[in-house]
């Protein structure tokens, strides 16, 4: 069994384990059989890192073998400089996620934590697959536990949000199900990626094959206008769901722009990245400044990343190796921000149960070693430099300056919403005297929830201060990818 | 009497056909007559059937109809069993009063 | 197609139908016709008929009923294979004792279940 | 004399008759009211059948018996032995449940399952339009039965009633078509009618128009036993109200035969016609897949709801076989059929899990057929919940289990004829599939989300408990591996055209 | 001389329409007509035959007054039906009240198409002759549900439920002794099923009667003379339309003709059921012995001296035996006649596929 292999199915063993065997009277062993089983699965995904050929864009630890004959389907794995750090961002965030849980969740914690391992599993199941159709299951299957996470362990309005979220999503999957059975006819009978890269394409084809590709990343990234589910589920899933949500989840729909549409598809790419840019500049202009007049933090934090997300995708359609590496940083680092910024409001919320923002105000007086994590993450989140968020969104809006100045300038307006938002909701919630009782009667975090900020901070800080260790395993593959997008795939006649 | 051919008898069963299948659509009143449609039904086949296998001078047609009688049969025996355990448990044969299965 | 044999037979019906028509239309003319409530109520040895004669009836009689559409049907099915019994040979007779067998199973079921009791 | 051949052709349906005989006569001298050694025997029975059959399919030979009047091929052997098993299946879940009812004083349930079960393997076998009838008529002679077998329940006896009168119609015409056929091409023998179609003209014995007339009702009648709309009124009423148990039995198994009889009518009879009736099941697909979806997510009664989701999954099936012929090629045929044999052998087995849980939920006295009974299942029972939810997902077609395959193997077929009916078809057919989805999610929803209604405790035997399990588990083994599946029903469909 | 007759007849009108349609139609009524007549008056005369009989097994007279030893009774008997008003129940349903005698005496009369009075002498020399006197005596059912049921009588209603409960099950028993006759004839028509029974041993020997189904196929025979009783609801299965306690059954609300027409039928039935226990069992027309002076007598004699006999026979059953109550008839037919049929014709079909098949 492969390195790969093993990344996805550690942690999915771990959790069929504790669905099967865990009861909530031994809740502690499940807690702890469920870190286990998210360290093992991050450990066992270090290997990837370490052994990791930088400078090669080949795919790597690949593993292959036939998987449904009758299709010609494969059980195709493999990374590369795109794909690795969201193997290791999964795999980390996972460990974050169930020390996040541990005492806030004290019902079903085997079906929880199970739930969460084997979304682990399936996430870096995405991003490994090298076939198309083993692509799709996985991407398909991360609805199912998600669906659950809302729906049982979510806000007031949870059904609301589960539904939205499966049907969302599944509409875009169905449509992009047929394009990869579209393609495997074309292909004469392949789901392998890399034919379909070398296959040609007229131009209506592909302009189809585009929206079907887009029916199903645009959702899941989300871009607007099809973003609407994210804030409602947001709001209502519980902390670790947000967290996976934002950090992960979003980013299956970027990878599979990178990975389906640009290379596949080069041609409708450019034609329509006009469209792309616009959509994106929208989400990071507009839904910025939704995100300002939000009075829900985690509402707040789900529109910037809606916003954040724009960048990537922008990143994506300028066609430029600063561009896109720059959004797949601004990817990797939205990963860890986010998910420390859902985190973070966790936290309050598990002791006020608001997310109100007018709930809170002062929090700094009785949080202190909170807030100045909280300062931290805000200042990632609004693209500081010397945090993560700045690299990415940097490199993005260069690019876009280069690709078209007018474009570049709209984009980098977009940093200041982002700054003024986060700032805002941080001197609301954190700053000031303590506004009510509640915020008064706050006890600091504990030593778990310490971990787990520090943890979360080290990975932002590192990734803002050195972020060479991403951008060299990331360069080859990029300039790869571009050289894919550059030729032309249309028939010659 | 030497006139008769296929179509004649076709379109006796046709017309038998179209009988039984107005008897079983538009009947409100009796289940028994929807039985009654039901064979009439298959007699519809039956003559069908006769008369290709005559024209055809092929005997299976004939063969078919003895096999769609024994099943006729059946199928009435089972038919009149079900209306008895309907009549016993509601006390009506009419059709407009199947209506406990709603959804 | 030549069904001239058949035509004593339909014919034989219309004059058996109307051997039972013409003497009741003869009994019409040639009776008194004196009808009065007594005469015409339902006979009931003497007494006033008090409720509607169909009224339900035991269910074996639908039993038997069903069974006799079974079992007639049975021997319609058999009698080509007992006209043509000399030509099919030993294939057509196994076939007919399955046939047979079959039909006592169902036979001695419904003996069992006590379908053939009247009381 | 008749050959050895047709004996080797013919014997598990043999055995079966012997041992439906016998279990009958046997269940005479049962006393017990739980029928307990009429179970093992039946379930023994089958057992012993579903292993001839699947030692008889792997064998991979086509065996044609009788005269022409049976076939014996992979495609029948799988989809007979599949059917032995689901009934199996069926019985274990079903017993319980049947004797809180008093359903099984007489033991009708087992042997006239076993008729049943006579007729789908008559069906399957069927090369000849007389055998096929029969056993038709033997499947669904046995069902009208088995659905009126709580004699005292009215809603049973009604829906009895209703599946009764539209299934004689449906008999009617499929009968009414088949007499066309026969007329058109003086056959009743597949094989020989396929001739006389694809002769054209020459080898007609009557006018083409007869025997597109027939072909219509041919469809129609097919169109009435597989429930798919607007030919589906029986569907949600019987499954209703018929016996939970007895839903099962009529809503797995037959749903095999009922696909073998439309390749075998349709493919292996009337293959040259398949122009014209590729349109009929084109309209039937969709008008189902419309009144299938929406009008499920009307319901309250989780049977009725089933009932209207089989209808939906049924026109599924149909776009597999609606595209084997497109523009005169017939390329894509074993592809085609191939998939929706896979589809229904899935769809029988989620259904299985379906019902067995819904089975299991019901108790003396109670029925469990609303979808609230399951609110809070997961906290019931995490292991009931789970394979409901498993076969919840796999109906909605969710990856990665076994439902999943299904669609895909469907839509490829779909789309491996260039033709833009059908991909408008599979797009609208996915689109409809994600109404689908809302709501199987609500089960889920309902029993995952929700707080339990109903506190009694679930009660089950260990066979139940076991079976169930592994029939979910099958669901999810066979979306990680479907491909062992999928292969036997390449090779079964590609040993039809060899 | 009777083709003479008709082809003089065919002559008389040189027109299509006389010779291709109404000709052949006037010469199968008179046929018909000249089955009919005798059949009548057969009828008629049976019933006092029957009185005759009965009385002389009391040791008493039976009617003498009316003519020479009563022989004009029947008449008498007709005109006096004849006379007496039709009373309709006022709760009867009318047209259906009135179908109810036709729908009994016309398959008791129409039956006899296909019965053979010698070789060539048939009014329809169908093959299927058994068949359709099967087909067409199972309307006879009919007669008696309507009658019960129009007449809105309880005892009617009974009454015909009782008979037609009856009526079938013996039919069952009957089709099976058809079937086993058939089997050994190998042919559905009456004059080869006659014909049939003129070989074998007893025939080798100048014993003929001895090769006559009676003999070989003894069950059989005793099961369908005592279902012929039963079939036509005479005594001792009389039960449906016993007075002591249903009085006449669904005859209760006839007057006049009406119960005429029933008491026809009764009587036309037990001719048909005799002349086919003669036709089937008893060697038809051919003489007992291989003798020249039984060759000598026509086949029509001995066949009308055989079902004289049988319908005396069924008199003189009348006569004897005590009633039998329902359950006990509808046991005898299910559970002993048709089990008794089925291994019998098992049984002959053996042996007709062995060695020792008596009936080459």
């Amino acid at each position: 069994m492969g390195l790969l292999s093993l990344a996805i199915w550690t942690p999915i063993a771990f959790g069929i384990v504790l669905l099967a065997l865990g009861r909530d009277e031994h809740a502690g062993m499940v807690r702890w059989v469920a870190l286990i089983g998210a360290i093992a699965g991050l450990v066992v995904t270090l290997p990837l890192y370490t052994g990791f050929e930088v400078g090669s864009a080949a795919m790597q630890f690949t593993e292959k073998m036939l998987w449904i004959e009758r299709f010609n389907i494969h059980y195709h794995l493999g990374v590369d400089g795109i794909s690795l750090w969201l193997v290791l961002l999964t795999a980390f965030i996972t460990v974050i996620v169930v020390i996040a849980g541990w005492e806030v969740i004290t019902e079903r914690v085997n079906q929880y934590m199970g739930a969460f391992l084997i979304l682990s599993g399936l996430m870096i199941g995405v991003f490994a697959a090298q076939d198309g159709m083993l692509f799709y299951v996985f991407f398909e299957a991360t609805l199912i536990p998600m669906y659950l996470i809302i729906g049982i362990w979510g806000g007031p309005n949870k059904i609301y949000a589960a539904f939205k979220f499966f049907l969302y999503t599944l509409l875009g999957s169905l449509l992009l199900l047929i394009a990869l059975i579209y393609l495997y006819v074309q292909s004469k009978g392949s789901f392998a990626l890399t034919d379909w890269y070398a296959l040609p394409l007229g131009k209506t084809a592909q302009t189809l094959l585009f929206f079907a590709f887009f029916a199903a990343f645009a959702v899941k990234v989300p871009m607007w206008p099809v973003h609407t589910w994210l804030p409602d589920v947001h709001v209502e899933a519980p902390t670790g769901g947000s967290a996976v949500l934002a950090a992960i989840m979003l980013k299956l729909g970027a990878y599979g722009f990178l990975r389906f549409s640009l290379p596949i598809l080069p041609d409708a790419s450019h034609q329509w990245a006009g469209l792309m840019i616009g959509l994106s500049l929208v989400a990071v202009i507009y839904v910025g400044l939704v995100a300002m007049v939000q009075q829900d933090m985690k509402k707040l934090v789900a529109y910037s990343s809606v916003a954040h997300m724009g960048f990537v995708t922008l990143g994506f359609f300028v066609f430029s190796d600063l561009g896109v590496s720059g959004a797949l940083v601004q990817m990797v680092s939205h990963g860890f921000v986010s998910a420390a910024m859902f985190l973070a409001i966790g936290v309050l919320y598990d002791r006020v149960h608001s997310r109100e923002i007018a709930s809170y105000g002062g929090v700094v007086n009785t949080m202190p070693r909170f807030a100045a994590f909280a300062l931290l993450f805000t200042m990632a989140n609004a693209g500081l430099p010397g945090t993560a968020g700045f690299v990415g969104e940097w490199m993005v809006i260069i690019a876009a300056v280069k690709a078209n100045f007018w474009i570049g300038l709209l984009a980098a307006s977009a940093l200041i919403f982002g700054a003024a938002y986060s700032l805002w909701m941080f001197k609301r919630v954190y700053l000031g005297e303590p506004g009510n009782d509640d915020v008064r009667a706050l006890t600091d975090i504990n030593a778990r929830e310490f971990l787990v900020m520090a943890l979360l901070a080290i990975a932002v800080l590192a990734m803002g201060v050195y972020p060479k260790p991403f951008t060299d395993v990331m360069d080859p593959s990029v300039a790869e990818l571009l050289r894919h997008v550059a030729q032309s795939k249309l028939p010659l006649n | 009497m030497n006139h008769l051919g296929l179509g004649h008898f076709l379109a006796v069963g046709a017309i038998l056909f179209a009988i039984s299948v107005v008897g079983i659509f538009l009947n409100r009143k009796n289940l028994i007559v929807l039985l009654m449609a039901i064979e009439l039904m298959l007699l519809a086949v039956n003559m069908n059937f006769v008369a290709f296998s005559h024209f055809l001078g092929d005997l299976h047609g004939q063969v078919f109809v003895f096999f769609i009688l024994t099943v006729a049969a059946a199928e009435s025996a089972i038919g009149l069993a079900i209306l008895v355990l309907l009549f016993r448990n509601k006390s009506s044969i009419s059709v407009e009063e199947l209506n406990t299965l709603k959804g | 197609m030549s069904l001239d044999q058949y035509l004593p037979v339909l014919l034989f019906i219309l004059v058996g139908i109307a051997v039972g028509v013409i003497p009741q239309v003869l009994g019409y003319i040639l009776g008194p016709n004196l009808p009065d409530a007594e005469k015409n109520s339902p006979y009931e040895c003497g007494f006033e008929a008090f409720e509607d004669a169909r009224m339900k009836f035991d269910v074996r009689y639908y039993l038997v009923a069903i069974l006799f559409i079974l079992f007639d049907l049975e021997i319609a099915f058999l009698i080509p294979w007992a006209v043509a019994f000399t030509d099919i040979g030993l294939t057509g007779f196994v076939a007919g004792v399955v046939f047979l067998a079959i039909l006592t199973v169902g036979f001695a079921y419904e003996w069992k279940k006590g379908a053939l009791d009247w009381e | 004399m008749i050959d050895k051949l047709s004996w080797v052709a013919a014997y598990p349906e043999i055995l079966l008759a012997v041992m439906a005989c016998v279990i009958a006569l046997v269940d005479l001298g049962v006393k017990s009211p739980k029928r307990g050694a009429t179970h093992v025997l039946t379930l023994l029975t089958l057992a012993v059948v579903a292993l001839l059959l699947g030692v008889a399919a792997s064998g991979g030979q086509t065996i044609v018996g009788f005269g022409g009047m049976i076939v014996s091929d992979p495609m029948g052997n799988w989809l007979k032995c599949f059917g032995a098993l689901a009934l199996m299946v069926t019985l274990v879940y079903g017993r319980g449940y049947a004797s809180q009812r008093d359903m099984l004083r007489g033991g009708e349930l087992f042997s006239m399952s076993l008729l049943a079960l006579l007729g789908m393997f008559v069906m399957i076998s069927g090369h000849n339009f007389l055998v096929i009838y029969l056993g038709l008529e033997l499947l669904t002679l046995s069902s009208y039965a088995l659905v009126a077998l709580r004699r005292d329940d009215i809603a049973a006896t009604e829906a009895a009633m209703k599946y009764f009168v539209l299934g004689a119609l449906a008999s009617g015409f499929l009968l009414y078509g088949l007499s066309m056929v026969y007329g058109a091409t003086g056959s009743l023998d597949l094989a020989q009618v396929l001739a006389a179609i694809s002769g054209g003209a020459a080898t007609l014995k009557g006018s083409p128009q007869v025997l597109t007339l027939g072909l219509v009702f041919v469809v129609a009648g097919l169109a009435f036993k597989l429930g798919v709309a607007p030919f589906h009124m029986w569907v949600p009423d019987v499954y209703h109200g018929a016996p939970t148990a007895v839903t099962l039995l009529i809503g797995g198994a037959p749903k095999l035969a009922a696909f073998a009889i439309v390749i075998r009518l349709l493919v292996e009879g009337m293959a040259p016609l398949a122009v014209d009736w590729q349109q009929m099941l084109g309209v039937l697909a969709v008008v189902s897949l419309l009144v299938g979806n929406l009008a499920a997510i009307a319901q309250t009664n989780l049977k009725r709801m089933l009932a209207f989701s089989t209808i939906a999954q049924m026109g599924f099936l149909l776009l597999g076989l609606l595209a084997g012929v497109s523009g005169g090629s017939t390329a894509n045929m074993a592809n085609a059929y191939s998939s929706s044999m896979f589809y229904v052998i899935t769809y029988v087995l989620t259904t299985l899990g379906t019902f067995g849980v819904i089975l299991l939920l019901s108790r003396s006295g109670f029925e469990s057929e609303n979808i609230e009974d399951l609110a809070g299942l997961n906290q019931r029972s995490p292991l009931y919940a789970g394979v409901m939810a498993t076969c919840m997902f796999s109906l909605a077609g969710i990856p990665p289990l076994v439902g999943f395959y299904a669609k895909l193997s469907v839509l490829q077929a779909l789309l491996a004829s260039p033709s833009a009916f059908h991909v408008g078809l599979a797009v609208f057919a996915v689109v409809m599939s994600l109404v689908g989805a809302f709501y199987y999610l609500r089960l889920v929803k309902v029993m995952y989300f929700d707080a339990p209604v109903q506190t009694a405790p679930i009660e089950a035997g260990l066979e139940v408990r076991s079976v169930l399990s592994l029939n979910g588990l099958l669901v999810l083994v066979l979306g990680i591996v479907p491909g062992g599946l999928m292969a036997l029903c390449a090779q079964s469909i590609a040993a039809l055209f060899a | 001389m009777i083709d003479a007759m008709y082809n003089g007849g065919l002559g008389l009108i040189n027109a299509p329409w006389w010779t291709g349609a109404a000709w052949p139609v006037l010469w199968a009524l008179i046929k018909i007509v000249a089955v009919l007549a005798p059949l009548m008056g057969a009828v008629a005369y049976l019933t006092l035959w029957e009185r005759k009989l009965l009385g002389w097994m009391q040791v008493r007279h039976g009617p003498n007054r009316v003519g020479p030893f009563g022989l004009l009774q029947p008449i008498a008997d007709a005109l006096k039906l004849l006379t007496k008003e039709l009373i309709r129940p006022s709760a009867a349903a009318n047209g259906l009240f009135r179908l109810g005698p036709i729908m009994a005496i016309m398959p008791a009369l129409a039956a006899w198409v296909a019965i053979p009075f010698g070789p060539e002498a048939v009014l329809a020399n169908v093959n299927a002759g058994l068949l359709v006197i099967l087909a067409i005596t199972s309307i006879e059912v009919y007669g008696v549900i309507i009658a019960g049921w129009a007449s809105n009588s309880k005892y009617a209603f009974l009454g015909a439920l009782r008979a037609s409960a009856q009526m079938v099950s013996y039919e069952i028993a009957i089709g099976f002794c058809f079937l086993v006759v058939v089997m050994t004839a190998g042919s559905l028509n009456l004059a080869e099923i006659v014909a049939s029974q003129n070989r074998g041993t007893g025939a080798g020997m100048g014993l003929n009667f001895l090769s006559w189904n009676w003999l070989p196929l003894l069950p059989i025979f005793i099961v369908y003379l005592i279902s012929g009783v039963a079939e036509t609801n005479r005594h001792p299965f009389d039960v449906v339309e016993g007075e002591a306690e249903i009085v006449a059954g669904h005859m209760v609300e006839y007057s006049g003709m009406g119960f005429a027409i029933f008491f026809l039928a009764e009587y036309a039935s037990m001719w048909l059921v005799s002349i086919l226990a003669v036709l089937m069992f008893l060697g038809g027309w051919l003489p007992p012995l291989d003798s020249d002076l039984f060759n000598w007598i026509p086949g029509w004699i001995w066949l009308g001296i055989k079902t004289f006999f049988v319908v005396s026979l069924f008199i003189w059953i009348r006569a004897t035996f005590p009633r039998f109550r329902y359950d006990q008839i509808m046991r005898l037919g299910w559970k002993i006649f048709i089990p008794v049929t089925l291994v019998w014709l098992l049984l002959v079909g053996a042996l007709m596929k062995s060695p020792w098949n008596i009936w080459h």
